[in-house]
C-alpha cells in the first residue's frame, strides 16, 4: 500500500451505533472505496469479569463467565468448571459428562446459526436468513429450557457434575428437533450456499493463508477455514468427546465463504455428535456433589475447550481461599480480532468487503472485552 | 366578540384538541422506531423478539439503522462506563418526542456484576422511561416492556 | 501415552539455556511451565518458536503475588504439531514492572500485552503502541487487576 | 371590488372547462395515485418481508392484518422534530429532499393509461422526455449527500453517480430496440404499435436488460447499494429525520412506480387487454393497473432472495454484460422490422 498522505485518507468509524457493528468501535482507513486499515476499538462491554471472578467461590463463579458469550454460555462455563474440577482432583460421573457434550454442541449450533444469520445479513441485508437462523433456534430454546430451566444463561454446570438430570421423558423429542433442523439445513444450503450473488461477495474475499492464520492467531472456525485442523476436542479429547466419533472439518481455501461453509458443516457435525450422545449415554448418578464453601487445594491448572468461536482457556489458580486466588481467560474473540485488523495488509479490501469479511469471523465482542 | 361566539370557539378548540391528541397518540403509539443499538449481552434474546416466533413488527416495530430516524432508544444489557458516554451522545442527537428504554437486569442495577468497576446503571445515564428486569428477561417480558412504552406513550402525546 | 514429548521439549530447553531457566516442569500431559529469567526472556523465545515450532499464541496475562512483592507475567504458547501448551513464566519485581516485549518474536501478542499493561501497569519495552485497549479513554482509576485496587470502588472515569 | 362569490364562481367554470386535466391531475396518474401507491407498497413491503422471514409483520395498527401501518408512520413523523446538523449547508439540506420525488412523480405525467389519457403527449417525442427527466433524478441524492456533511452520506452519493452510469446506457440501448419495432418515439403511438403483440416476445432480451436496468436505476435490492445498511448506515438519508426522511422515502417507491410504469408501457402493452363490459376508458386503466400490481410484487420479490452486489460488480454488469446485450437486441430488433413486419 503506497503511504497516501493523511489528506487523501478518510477515517470513517462505525461507532457502537451502527446496524453491522455490535458493541464495538471500528475505525477504517479508507482511499475512496480501498480499505488501508481496520482498527477495532474494543471495550465497550468491559465489565471486568476477571477481577470479578477473584470475589466469587468455584460454584457463583459460573454465572458472570457464562455471560461472556451469551450465545455460546455452555462451552465457556465448561471451562471455567473443568478448570475447578482439575485443582480439586475430582472426576464428574459419566453421565454428567454426556449431559454436558449434549449442552455443549447445542450452544455449538445456536451459535454457529447466530454468526451464520449475520454473515447472511453483512453480505447484503440479506434478512431472510437472518431471520430464519433466529427462527431455527427457538426449537432448541425449548428442548434448553425443559433441561435447564432457562433459555439462554444455563448456570447448569457445577464443579462434580450438572446440576439436574437429563429428563428421558424427552429424548424423543430431541430426536425429532433433530430431524427437523437438518431439513433447514438442507434449506440454508439451496437457498444459501448455491446463490450466485452471495458467491460472487464471498469467494475468495478475505483470503487467510494457512501460515498467516497460524502466525496471526486466528480461532476456531477461522483457523479451519484455512485448512489448519486445529480442534481440542480431537487434540486434547475433554469429556466423553473421545467416545463419539465425529470429523474435524477444515476447507482449504481460507477465504469469507470457506469460513463460512466450515460453520455449516460443522453444524451437521453436531448434530451427529448429539444422536450418538443420546443413544450411548449410561444411566447412573448426574452430580458428586461439592460444597461450595471447600476450601480449594494450593495448586493451578489450564483447562482447555473447544467453543463455537474458537478454543478458549480458564487458567485458574488456587491459593488455599475457597476464592480463586486469580483467574485468566484465554478469549479467542480477541485474536479473530487482531486477525481482522491485519487482513488489509494480508489482501486487498473493498469498504464494501469489510462487513463480509468482519462477519466471516464471527466476532462476539464482550468475548474480547470480558 | 360575545360571550357566546368565545365559548363556541373555546369548545370548538377543545374538540379538536381532543381529535389531535387521539389521532397523533394512536400514530406514534404503532410507529416506535428503536436504533440499531446493542449495548451488553442481551442481545439474542432481543433478536429473538425480533425473530419470527415473537415478532415485534406486529407492534409497528422496525429497527432503523440511523438514530435521527428513531424514537426509542433502548438499551439491552449491561452499560459499561465506555459505552454509556456514547449512550449520552446518541441521546442527545434524537429528535423529539423521544423515550428511552432500559432491558434486562444490569442497567436496572448492575445485575451479576454488582461489585464491577466498569458497569453502570442506565438512569445514571439517561432519563428511562421502562425497565425489563431480567437476566435475560423473557422475549413475553420485553414485549410487555413494549407495550407499557406504547401506553405511555400515547397518553403522554 | 505418558510424557515422552513434553519431556524432550524439557530436555531441549534445559540443554540450551541452563543459567537461564529457573524452572521447567510438566504440570500434566501436554502442559508444560518453564520459569525464565528475564533478561535472557527473549533468547527463550526465539530458540522455541523455531526449534521447537511453538509458533501459535494463545495469550499473555500476569498475576500479582502481593505478598512476595512480585509480578509473574505468563505468555500461553501452543505448538501447532504436538498440540502441547507451553506457559513460559518471568518474575519481575513489583516496584519495578519492566518486561521486554515479545512482539517481534510473536506478531499476536500485540493485543494481549497492551490488555496486560492497563490491567497490571507492566510495560513491555518495545511495544509499538501500548495504549488502551479494554478500559474508557478517561480512565485514571489505577489498574484494576492489582490486589490492591478495591473492587466496587467507582471512582474512576 | 371584486366580490367574493365572482372569484368562485370563476374558478368553478375554468374547472368545468378543463376538467379532464385537473382528474388527470389531482386523481388517476396524479396526487391521489402516488401517494395510496406508495401507501400500499410500503405496507405490501413490510408484510410481504415479514412473510419471506416466517414472521406476521406488521398487525395491530388497522385491525385487520395492519393495512394502517403506514398511516401510523406517516402521523407520528409528521409530529417528529426536524434536526439540521450545524455544520451541514441548509438551504440545499432542504431543498434536495424536497424536490427529489418532485422529479420523479413528474415523469408519471408522460406515461398513457388509456388512448386518449395522457396528462402531456410530449408532442411526439415523449420517450426522450421521460429519459431527460428521469435522467435529473440521481442529481438529488448528490446534493443531498454533499448537503449532510457526513462521511456516510458523501460515500453514498459517490455510489449514486457510479450507480447511474453503470445503469443509464443499457436503458437508453433497450428502449433504442423498442423504438426501432415501432419507428416513434411516442409512448401511445408504441403501445398503439403492441395490439397484437407485446414487445417482450420479440425484444426478450431488451426486455431482460431493461429489467435490470429499472432494478439499479430505482436502487432496488440487488443494486441498492447507495443505501447499503450494513456498510454506510442509511447512505445519504442518514442525517434527515421527521418529515424530511418521509419524503426520502416516498420518493424511493415513486421512483419504483414511475419505472415500472415505463417498463408496462414499453414492453407490457400499456394499456392493452379486452374491454371488459363495454366501458373502454376504466377497463384500459385497469390493465394497467394490473401489470404494475404484478411487477412491483416481483421486484419486492427480489428483496427477500439476493443480497446486495457491490460497486465494481454493479458496474461491471451494467458494462460488460448488459451493454452487449442491449446491441445485439437492437440487431434482432432491425432483422424483425425488415424481414417480418409481419408480426408487429
Amino acid at each position: 500500500m503506497s503511504e497516501k498522505s493523511s489528506k487523501q485518507v478518510m477515517r470513517i468509524s462505525w461507532g457502537p451505533q451502527h446496524p453491522m457493528s455490535g458493541q464495538v468501535r471500528i475505525l477504517i482507513d479508507t482511499d475512496g472505496e480501498r480499505v488501508l486499515n481496520i482498527i477495532p476499538d474494543i471495550g465497550f462491554t468491559h465489565r471486568g469479569i476477571e477481577k470479578i471472578l477473584e470475589n466469587r467461590n468455584i460454584v457463583q463463579g459460573v454465572v458472570p463467565i457464562e455471560r461472556m458469550v451469551m450465545v455460546d454460555t455452555a462451552n465457556i462455563a465448561l471451562s471455567y468448571v473443568r478448570a475447578a474440577e482439575e485443582i480439586l482432583g475430582i472426576e464428574p460421573p459419566k453421565r454428567a459428562q454426556y449431559i454436558r457434550v449434549i449442552i455443549c454442541e447445542v450452544c455449538r449450533i445456536l451459535s454457529h446459526l447466530y454468526g451464520f444469520g449475520l454473515a447472511a445479513e453483512a453480505c447484503g441485508g440479506y434478512p431472510a436468513v437472518f431471520l430464519w437462523s433466529t427462527a431455527d433456534r427457538e426449537p432448541f430454546l425449548d428442548l434448553m429450557e425443559r433441561i435447564t430451566g432457562t433459555r439462554w444463561s444455563y448456570s447448569f454446570f457445577v464443579p462434580g457434575g450438572v446440576y439436574a438430570d437429563f429428563p428421558d421423558k424427552i429424548k424423543e423429542k430431541f430426536l425429532a428437533t433433530l430431524e427437523y433442523f437438518e431439513e433447514r439445513l438442507e434449506a440454508y444450503r439451496r437457498a444459501w450456499f448455491e446463490n450466485k450473488i452471495f458467491e460472487s461477495r464471498a469467494k475468495d474475499v478475505g483470503i487467510l493463508k494457512p501460515e498467516d492464520a497460524i502466525r496471526l492467531g486466528a480461532a476456531g472456525p477461522n483457523l479451519r477455514g484455512s485448512g489448519v485442523a486445529l480442534d481440542v476436542r480431537k487434540d486434547e479429547p475433554y469429556e466423553v468427546y473421545d467416545e463419539i466419533d465425529f470429523r474435524v472439518i477444515t476447507q482449504p481455501e481460507g477465504d469469507s465463504y470457506a469460513r463460512l461453509m466450515v460453520r455449516y458443516l460443522e453444524m451437521v457435525e453436531s448434530v451427529k455428535i448429539i444422536r450418538q450422545a443420546i443413544e450411548n449415554m449410561p444411566s447412573g448418578p448426574y452430580r458428586k456433589f461439592v460444597s461450595p464453601l471447600k476450601r480449594l487445594p494450593k495448586g493451578e491448572a489450564y483447562s482447555r475447550v473447544e467453543t463455537a468461536r474458537g478454543e478458549l482457556g480458564v487458567h485458574m489458580i488456587s491459593d488455599g481461599g475457597t476464592k480463586p486466588y486469580r483467574i485468566k481467560i484465554t478469549s479467542p474473540t480477541l485474536r479473530n480480532l487482531y486477525v481482522v485488523s491485519q487482513m488489509p495488509k494480508i489482501t486487498e479490501v473493498l469498504l464494501a468487503d469489510v462487513p463480509v469479511i468482519l462477519y466471516s469471523f464471527d466476532p462476539w465482542y464482550l468475548d474480547a472485552d470480558r | 366578540m360575545t360571550k357566546k361566539n368565545q365559548t363556541r370557539r373555546l369548545i370548538v378548540w377543545d374538540v379538536f384538541n381532543q381529535v389531535y391528541k387521539k389521532i397523533i397518540g394512536w400514530g406514534r403509539k404503532y410507529s416506535l422506531w428503536p436504533a440499531h443499538f446493542i449495548t451488553g449481552c442481551c442481545c439474542p434474546e432481543f433478536m429473538q423478539v425480533a425473530g419470527p416466533r415473537y415478532d415485534m413488527e406486529r407492534f409497528g416495530i422496525l429497527p432503523l439503522p440511523s438514530i435521527r430516524q428513531a424514537d426509542v432508544l433502548v438499551i439491552i444489557g449491561v452499560l459499561t462506563r465506555k459505552m454509556a458516554s456514547r449512550v449520552k451522545m446518541l441521546w442527545e442527537q434524537m429528535a423529539e418526542p423521544k423515550y428511552a428504554m432500559a432491558i434486562g437486569a444490569c442497567p436496572i442495577d448492575k445485575g451479576p456484576f454488582y461489585d464491577s468497576y466498569s458497569v453502570v446503571r442506565a438512569d445514571e445515564i439517561i432519563p428511562v422511561d421502562v425497565y425489563v428486569p431480567g437476566c435475560p428477561p423473557r422475549p413475553e417480558a420485553m414485549i410487555q416492556g413494549f407495550m407499557i412504552l406504547q401506553k405511555k406513550v400515547e397518553e403522554g402525546v | 501415552m505418558g510424557e515422552e514429548t513434553e519431556k524432550k521439549i524439557i530436555e531441549a530447553i534445559k540443554s540450551n539455556f541452563q543459567d537461564a531457566i529457573e524452572e521447567a516442569e510438566v504440570l500434566r500431559p501436554k502442559r508444560i511451565s518453564i520459569t525464565v529469567r528475564n533478561n535472557k526472556m527473549f533468547e527463550v523465545a526465539r530458540f522455541l518458536r523455531d526449534r521447537l515450532k511453538f509458533d501459535y499464541v494463545l495469550s499473555v496475562g500476569a498475576v500479582d503475588y502481593i505478598k512476595e512483592n512480585r509480578f509473574q507475567v505468563i505468555y500461553y504458547l501452543l505448538s501447532s504439531k504436538e498440540k502441547v501448551v507451553l506457559m513460559l513464566r518471568t518474575n519481575i519485581p513489583r516496584d519495578k514492572p519492566f518486561t521486554p516485549s515479545l512482539i517481534s518474536v510473536w506478531e499476536a501478542v500485540n493485543y494481549h500485552e497492551r490488555e496486560t499493561w492497563e490491567m497490571f501497569g507492566i510495560t513491555f519495552k518495545g511495544h509499538p503502541n501500548l495504549t488502551r485497549l479494554l478500559l474508557p479513554e478517561d480512565w485514571e482509576g489505577g489498574y484494576p487487576l492489582r490486589k490492591d485496587f478495591k473492587l466496587s470502588s467507582s471512582e474512576g472515569g | 371590488m371584486v366580490s367574493l362569490n365572482e372569484i368562485i364562481t370563476s374558478v368553478m367554470n375554468f374547472i368545468m372547462l378543463n376538467l379532464k386535466f385537473f382528474i388527470q391531475v389531482l386523481i388517476i396518474p396524479g396526487l391521489l395515485f402516488i401517494l395510496l401507491f406508495v401507501t400500499f407498497a410500503v405496507w405490501f413491503e413490510r408484510k410481504y418481508l415479514a412473510r419471506a422471514m416466517l414472521r406476521i409483520g406488521p398487525l395491530y395498527a388497522g385491525r385487520i392484518s395492519g393495512f394502517l401501518q403506514p398511516i401510523a408512520d406517516f402521523l407520528k413523523i409528521f409530529t417528529k422534530e426536524i434536526i439540521v446538523p450545524s455544520d451541514a449547508d441548509r438551504r440545499l439540506f432542504y431543498l434536495a429532499p424536497m424536490l427529489l420525488p418532485v422529479i420523479q412523480a413528474l415523469t408519471i405525467i408522460l406515461i398513457p393509461f388509456a388512448p386518449d389519457w395522457v396528462v402531456f403527449r410530449g408532442s411526439g417525442f415523449s420517450l426522450i422526455l421521460f429519459f431527460a427527466i428521469s435522467g435529473l433524478a440521481p442529481l438529488f441524492p448528490l446534493i443531498a449527500g454533499w448537503a449532510s456533511n457526513n462521511k456516510y452520506t458523501i460515500i453514498s452519493s459517490l455510489r449514486t453517480a457510479y450507480l447511474c452510469i453503470a445503469a443509464e446506457i443499457p436503458l437508453l440501448l433497450s428502449a433504442v430496440g423498442v423504438v426501432i419495432l415501432t419507428g416513434s418515439f411516442d409512448l401511445i403511438e408504441i403501445v398503439e404499435a403492441q395490439s397484437k403483440m407485446w414487445f417482450i416476445i420479440p425484444g426478450f432480451l431488451g426486455a431482460i436488460v431493461f429489467f435490470i436496468g429499472i432494478l439499479a436505476e430505482s436502487e432496488r435490492v440487488p443494486f441498492d447499494i447507495p443505501v447499503a445498511e450494513q456498510e454506510i448506515v442509511f447512505g445519504w438519508r442518514t442525517e434527515y429525520s421527521g418529515i424530511l426522511f418521509m419524503l426520502t422515502m416516498m420518493a424511493e417507491y415513486i421512483g419504483l412506480l414511475s419505472w415500472s410504469l415505463l417498463f408496462i408501457t414499453l414492453y407490457l402493452g400499456g394499456y392493452q387487454g379486452p374491454i371488459l363490459f363495454g366501458m373502454p376508458l376504466v377497463s384500459h386503466m385497469f390493465w394497467v393497473l394490473v401489470k404494475l400490481a404484478v411487477l412491483t410484487a416481483i421486484i419486492i420479490l427480489f428483496r427477500t432472495v439476493f443480497p446486495r452486489f457491490r460497486i465494481d460488480q454493479a458496474i461491471k454488469i451494467g458494462w460488460k454484460y448488459l451493454i452487449p446485450i442491449a446491441i445485439v437486441n437492437i440487431f434482432i430488433a432491425i432483422i424483425v422490422k425488415t424481414f417480418f413486419p409481419s408480426i408487429i
